[in-house]
């Protein structure tokens, strides 16, 4: 499936449509959406903007997407995140799972949230009541540390 | 704009809150045979004091040609460089 | 939002669709969908039939969502479960879970489905080369083992 | 059908698997002041010989008036009955 570097809206929903099953195999399907909220810790947002790098915010997404597929039993993989201006309530990033036993599934998503709030190539600022730049909290840095480097 | 002299003249891009102090991006000079990391973030200092806070707050990673490196990496004139402060998606 | 029981086929994208966001505090949203499978374990599966009885079933899975809202930091719950017969592919359960931070969203939806496994009043027959009744495996009472009791 | 007698009788729902040797439900007599859930499987037992490997293996709860009960609870005459084999949902 797709890992998407997306400046327009999109549909979750229509996204998870899209994804179906595989009758065959595919028992469990997770997804996540990540949306824009209209209250940050400082007030009112009126707008959440995604900066990207060329090529290489693209790339960190694909590596973590390999990474999910190396590391849990799933089938596919869809992957989209937005960069440019996010209205409230709109949806930042989507991903979706599937797998042939929901154990998997979960954990795939999980550590794909985890490791995109952490490692993927973005720089992300709240606008609105105080504009501020938001980085990875301490809590993001610890969930992705639950997840032990794989061995080779 | 640039205070610093040198062999060659590169621009660096500056990502998400670097780019506060003095824009998306600078231009400054280094030697020919090239700067490390470190040493790199250091002339930009020099020739853009504004930059400093930022620079000093968090882990900075430069992107050398799209692709992240480690500190000893030598930037060379010629090559696309980025500065990147934390990363955050989702 | 709802708990239901429905003997008709759902569209698991329309219910995240319905089920949507509320901008001002709500960040995450996880989904769960349980396909049933074209194969199980002894071989090739032509419909699942899910026995449900009376009000208490219904009144598991409300029990279920009621314990997800009290030990996890949720806004809101969908959950909706199949009873009668379903062929591949279709969904046998859906549940979605929106909250301010995705962890919570995460473990409520892993929860529900670990409980909805093991304890919600449904019997499960695979029909098809061989016909077979499905009780929980230990890899599904181990999983709902995670979750211990939360302190009254 | 049935081959034990009492001053009352109930039937009583079997669910999922257990309705395999006799169908969905059964016809028992009880004594009136009632008898405990393993009292009750005991004597269905001996009036449905046949449900005797499926009532033995896995837990088996008992649902009085669509509520799941512990083992020593009375089962009257005038009771909504149904056994349970293990559940399994999703």
């Amino acid at each position: 499936m797709a890992v998407e570097l997306a400046e327009a809206a999109f549909d979750p929903a229509a996204r998870l449509a899209a994804f179906g099953c595989a009758a065959a195999e595919e028992g469990a399907v997770v997804s996540f959406t990540g949306h824009a909220r209209a209250s940050g810790h400082e007030g009112a947002v009126t707008s959440l903007v995604l900066e990207a790098y060329r090529g290489v915010t693209l790339a960190s997404m694909q590596e973590i997407d390999r990474d999910a597929h190396a590391r849990f039993a799933v089938t596919r993989i869809d992957m989209v995140h937005r960069h440019g201006r996010i209205a409230p309530g709109e949806a930042i990033v989507f991903v979706a799972v599937a797998a042939r036993h929901r154990r998997a599934a979960f954990e795939a998503a999980d550590y794909m949230m985890d490791r995109l709030k952490t490692e993927a190539v973005f720089w992300k600022r709240e606008e609105g009541a105080i504009d501020r730049w938001i980085e990875p909290t301490e809590r993001d840095m610890d969930d992705v540390r639950r997840w032990a480097p794989i061995e080779e | 704009m640039t205070t610093t002299t040198g062999d060659a003249r590169i621009t660096v891009e500056l990502c998400g809150r670097l780019a506060d102090p003095c824009g998306r991006s600078v231009s400054i000079g280094i030697p020919a045979p090239g700067l490390s990391v470190p040493e790199l973030v250091a002339r930009l200092v020099q020739g853009f004091p504004a930059l400093l806070p930022a620079l000093e707050r968090g882990r900075i990673r430069a992107c050398i040609n799209e692709t992240i490196v480690p500190d000893q990496t030598i930037v060379r004139p010629g090559d696309l460089v980025a500065l990147f402060p934390p990363v955050s998606g989702g």
